[in-house]
């Protein structure tokens, strides 16, 4: 038995699911059971307060705070989910996410659990610079943390779930256009990630990558928004008979250098999409890792598709030049596949 | 008595001692950011406009009545819900609406946005949309001026939830303990997006919080643009004269959502009909009347003037130029 | 009167209401901690330990009377000078000695460090060396016992120079709105780092900074064990009993260096000697002795049966068994 | 005439000679300035307030207050330049620095001059994790930053000038283990970096990487501790016959690509020392952006040195470990050459 869902929803059911699980899972963060309200800024939360009046826990405005909060509640025993309204608040609290909730076990001698689940909503989605930053690139690699990212409601319930169940403090980023494409809450440029979930429990593992199409010329890897992105260039290349195979690369720490791999040995090209300025991100990361590991299989140099170095524009114009597109992408594989 | 209600008493008591014009300007003013902004909310909700919005209606006195005491060169901060004090503080209509169009006419080229209007000329750095995060840099800007021996004045804007962020405690520390010329006004809106004040605070009176770090805070009624007139000057002239910081809470509420499409169930019907009653420009309006300063047919007169402002602003920020390709990567670094 | 003027006058009129193996156990851990840190500073300047280190000389009454009235499982949190909170929550010199030595047997099996340390065994998690790191950690600890309707209590230590940090304020604020078992324990010792006290904030009284946030803050002589173990006691039963959170802010001074090979040349001469005056192991043994409850041979005992733990230690810890390349990998991930 | 300086000394001079110029200029952090105190955590302002008494602004414990504050007196046109105690801090500080410092600038549609300095003393030396980060990783790519790296004497002086003189903020990464070797701060394991300074006024690009050591056979990239790192690893490399180049990468935003590429095209083989973990570092940003601008001329794949993907450890056995060192380089060097 299935059903279909879009990522808001799963997170909801998941969340909820594993609330009834494990009394010791809490929701924390800031408008995300207010009665009358949204269910945090996204609706993921949207009406857990009923069932669960004692944990779901809305927090002033103080995000250092309330993950110093979550850190400690986390040492001693309480698994709690933490909401971050838009990723770019994660700033705010990042010293109690690298300083503490990613090093007490390290520091503690391995006497320390830190089982908390962070979520984070980031993309560029008409806000403006400080409501817009992929913050991937900023706790990708940073020891202590795993980190990975929902780009449909399948992975997003079963992610979230395996999530809860970790020992370790997991950061799961989500993507404001994907969140769903109908409804109240959906935004311009929106685009569908609903599928079809299992009714039974089910999770997602934290390491892994998914090949979403196969191919043997190119690999394309992206996560969020930019997977679909591949997707749908995957689909306009075949017209040029090219046949690019497609990674949604999915946990960014660690990266699934397997997966990665197969495909790479395969196609001997790649490309990575990335939302974000293109220095310092985590593509770089994945570039200089396929060469440590596989460079003796590429055909030409890694190549990849980002935003410019620049803020989030506001413009909605600007802001659509800052998003890596399909055109960029397929652009960008006919030039790798052009320059043997 | 209070400050509030010896001012309220002032206001009803005989003549208004201010000058007609200054009276009406405050008036118009008021009116600007509220058609402004029910203007603006109507082409959000058509689709016109992109991006997302947070607006102020119901708290045109507190924007407007602060920044009659300022210089242009006077500047001040504000957040994420900043159309009211922008145009409190002199920015067109034109080049705001002209910035929600994306365009290159706006005040930040259209790469600021709703979040982050300001205009450097007119003493307005762009909106801080993290927040609280605004409050230690009006702090900076005291700092300078403090530093540069002027007698400027800094004013920074913040709403009752910006009082629970970290940077609130450190920037109104600093302030304080180095006597700086800053303004810190705080609107008192009762809510941080969703969320109650009292869920956020024990006592939720932000003018005894602040007495804590040797500050006077004083509360006053945000919604009677002459009380905050008052209070406002008061405080700026202590802080042009060195004596500062000083420290006003304004006592409002916001009338819309907290951003486009919130239906604000969160908020008691009662409550929200009980400042309904408050409206700022009706109550100025009712009180310019009594007073013999204006009729019901010049406040009409007012509202068209400024409706058809507001209408021809949008016509031409339809038409406004819009960024290229060459526009992403400039303004990065000087 | 004030509670320490209270507790002070109890203690030298007539028989002090405590049995006398407790009052032995309180003067033995401030003992244990000074030795401690004398001997440790003395293996600093020595070269022969590594590292950096904090110390606590001078403030062993606030560690031990604290930490007199907490359970096991009531957890504490600290900062990078912890060695006193440590040793008076029950971790031995040993295993502090082993961990500042590097070794595997040390309390963090030397992936800590001085500034580090802590064992969960004994409920205290490491120490945070982000100056106001540790405070919506221990908040979070509280609500954690809160959820678990259990009557565990959480303290939080933290110096005067902790209270200009937003976590303060943030971590503070949490507790208050949702009355946590958590007792908060403000060390004021006049200085952070360099700093006096007065150069940050303008209102140096740091009980009544918190009353702004609704909780009742208390003043006591942090160089008085006995007053220390009095309040502190009141503040855990009043967490206990769900009436939390609690705070105290215990008046005292640290007569060492910030940190190793500190001159302390901005701390007037005066102000060190009047501090030295107040020792407070040197004050309660005289208080024990005035009781009858010890000696001076008794009290030379205590010195001595410590001294030589401390040496055994150093010995031991200087054979203890360091880590190889295989440890560095682990104990990163569950 | 020239005169004999470590780089704390240096930068002192620097400063001092930057507020004589023009009074805009002032430092802000804490303990900078109390008499009878220290100077900063590394002496570098010592003394400064005696000369400059209104313009060294000691601070609450408040890094996210005085960033901010910084950010405001900066667009006031003041010119701060920020010390923060130890690099770690900045994540208390990090809003301020990359939501407003690093993007006035572009959100004003460039209106707004940011001409702010930020002062940061990095790497592991026995402290244990939470004051012995590598940062420099946060910071690199950020639209809007300029951050840069100074590893002696000569260039901190000259760096911190033209920073100063600059209207961008620029982020300025010192190495604690390089401040000096001698005298009251000296830390075990430090290592020279004074060196003969000119008595005139002299600037250093902030652009540009300085080629330390010349060679063809391998480009050793460093900068900070590990540029000093790989020039002792290239002296012992000729006992081998093995002539490496050795770059100072300093700048890494921007990063020097034309110099760096004159040397990949001459030697073809590369190999990047940074201090700090792999995953996520500086290097991948520098090994992804020279395989898409020189990979032609690459006969190896990019091999990056650097720590392990741990938090700093504090043992000194680990530590020691932790920090990648010149044997660690001279194998990888080797590994590079026999490789083919
Ligand atoms: C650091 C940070 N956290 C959360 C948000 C999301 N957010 C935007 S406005 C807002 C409520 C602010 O309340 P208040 O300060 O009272 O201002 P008001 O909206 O009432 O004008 C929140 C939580 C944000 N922008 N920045
Ligand atoms: C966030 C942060 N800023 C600065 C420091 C550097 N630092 C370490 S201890 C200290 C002073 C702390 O003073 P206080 O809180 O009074 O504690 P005390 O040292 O007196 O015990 C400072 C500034 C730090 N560790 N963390
Ligand atoms: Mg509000
Ligand atoms: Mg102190």
């Amino acid at each position: 038995m299935t059903k279909r869902m879009g990522i808001a929803e799963a997170l909801r059911e998941a969340i909820a699911e594993e609330m009834r699980r494990d009394e010791k899972v809490f929701c924390i963060g800031e408008d995300i059971g207010v009665p009358g309200g949204w269910g945090g800024a996204f609706t993921v939360t949207l009406g857990l307060e009923k069932e669960f009046p004692d944990r779901i826990i809305d927090t002033p405005i103080a995000e250092l705070g309330f993950f110093g909060v979550s850190c400690g509640a986390a040492m001693m025993g309480m698994r709690p989910i933490v909401d971050v309204q838009y990723g770019d608040f994660l700033f705010c609290a990042i010293d109690q996410i690298i300083d503490n909730i990613a090093k007490m076990r390290y520091m503690s001698g391995g006497n320390i659990c830190m089982p908390l689940v962070i979520r984070a909503p980031i993309g560029a989605t008409g806000r403006g610079s400080q409501h817009a930053q992929s913050m991937e690139r900023y706790f990708t690699g940073v020891p202590g943390l795993k980190v990975t990212t929902v780009s449909n409601a399948y992975d997003a319930k079963g992610i979230l779930k395996a999530a809860v169940r970790e020992d370790n403090p997991i950061m799961i980023f989500e993507h404001k256009l994907l969140y769903g494409s109908k409804g109240m809450r959906a935004e311009s440029g929106a685009v569908d990630a609903t599928v079809e979930i299992p009714e039974d429990d089910y999770v997602v593992s934290l390491d892994k990558a998914a090949v979403r199409r196969e191919g043997s010329d190119v690999t394309i890897l992206g996560w969020l928004l930019m997977s679909h992105f591949a997707q749908e260039a995957a689909r306009r290349l075949t017209d040029e008979s090219i046949d690019a195979e497609v990674i949604d690369v999915r946990s960014l720490s660690p990266i699934d250098y397997e997966t990665i791999g197969t495909s790479v040995r395969k196609t001997g090209r790649v490309i990575i999409v990335e939302e974000g300025p293109k220095t310092g991100s985590v593509g770089a990361e994945i570039a200089a890792g396929i060469m440590e590991r596989f460079g003796e299989y590429l055909l030409c140099p890694i190549s990849r598709v980002a935003s410019a170095d620049v803020p989030v524009p506001f413009s909605p114009l600007l802001e659509n030049l800052y998003r890596p597109d399909v055109p960029r992408i397929v652009a960008a594989v006919r030039q790798v596949i052009q320059d043997e | 008595m209070s400050i509030q209600e010896e001012n309220n008493q002032a206001n009803t008591r005989g003549q208004l001692p201010y000058e007609r014009e200054f009276l009406l300007s405050l008036y118009e003013r008021m009116v600007t950011i509220r058609e402004f902004e029910d203007g603006v909310k109507f082409l959000f909700l058509e689709g016109i406009m992109p991006g997302t919005i947070h607006q102020c209606q119901g708290q045109e006195a507190t924007a407007v009545g602060v920044c009659a005491n300022l210089r242009a060169n006077d500047f001040i901060t504000s957040t994420f819900r900043g159309h009211g004090h922008a145009l409190a503080k002199g920015l067109t209509m034109q080049e705001m609406l002209d910035e929600l169009f994306g365009a290159t006419t706006g005040c930040c080229k259209g790469k600021g946005g709703s979040m982050h209007m300001g205009n450097m000329q007119k003493g307005m750095i762009p909106g801080i949309a993290i927040v609280g995060g605004g409050i230690p840099v009006a702090a900076g800007m005291a700092l300078a001026y403090k530093m540069e021996k002027s007698d400027r004045v800094a004013t920074c804007f913040f709403g009752d939830g910006a009082v629970s962020e970290g940077a609130f405690h450190e920037g109104v520390n600093m302030a304080a303990i180095w006597n700086l010329p800053l303004v810190f006004v705080c609107e008192n809106n009762l809510y941080g997006a969703s969320t109650h004040i009292s869920k956020v605070m024990r006592d939720t009176n932000i003018a005894r919080r602040v007495a804590s770090y040797g500050i006077e805070g004083r509360q006053v009624d945000g919604n009677d643009v002459l009380a905050v007139y008052e209070a406002a000057k008061a405080s700026v002239r202590q802080c042009r004269k060195g004596a500062g910081p000083a420290f006003l809470e304004l006592l409002t509420y916001r009338v819309t959502g907290h951003s486009r499409r919130d239906a604000c169930h969160y908020q008691p019907k009662q409550e929200r009909e009980e400042w309904a009653a408050k409206n700022p420009i009706e109550r100025f309006g009712k009180l310019l009347k009594e007073k013999g300063i204006i009729d019901d047919k010049g406040l009409t007169t007012i509202k068209t003037r400024v409706l058809q402002q507001f209408e021809e602003a949008v016509e031409n920020a339809k038409r406004a130029p819009l960024p290229g390709p060459q526009d992403l990567t400039t303004d990065v670094y000087v």
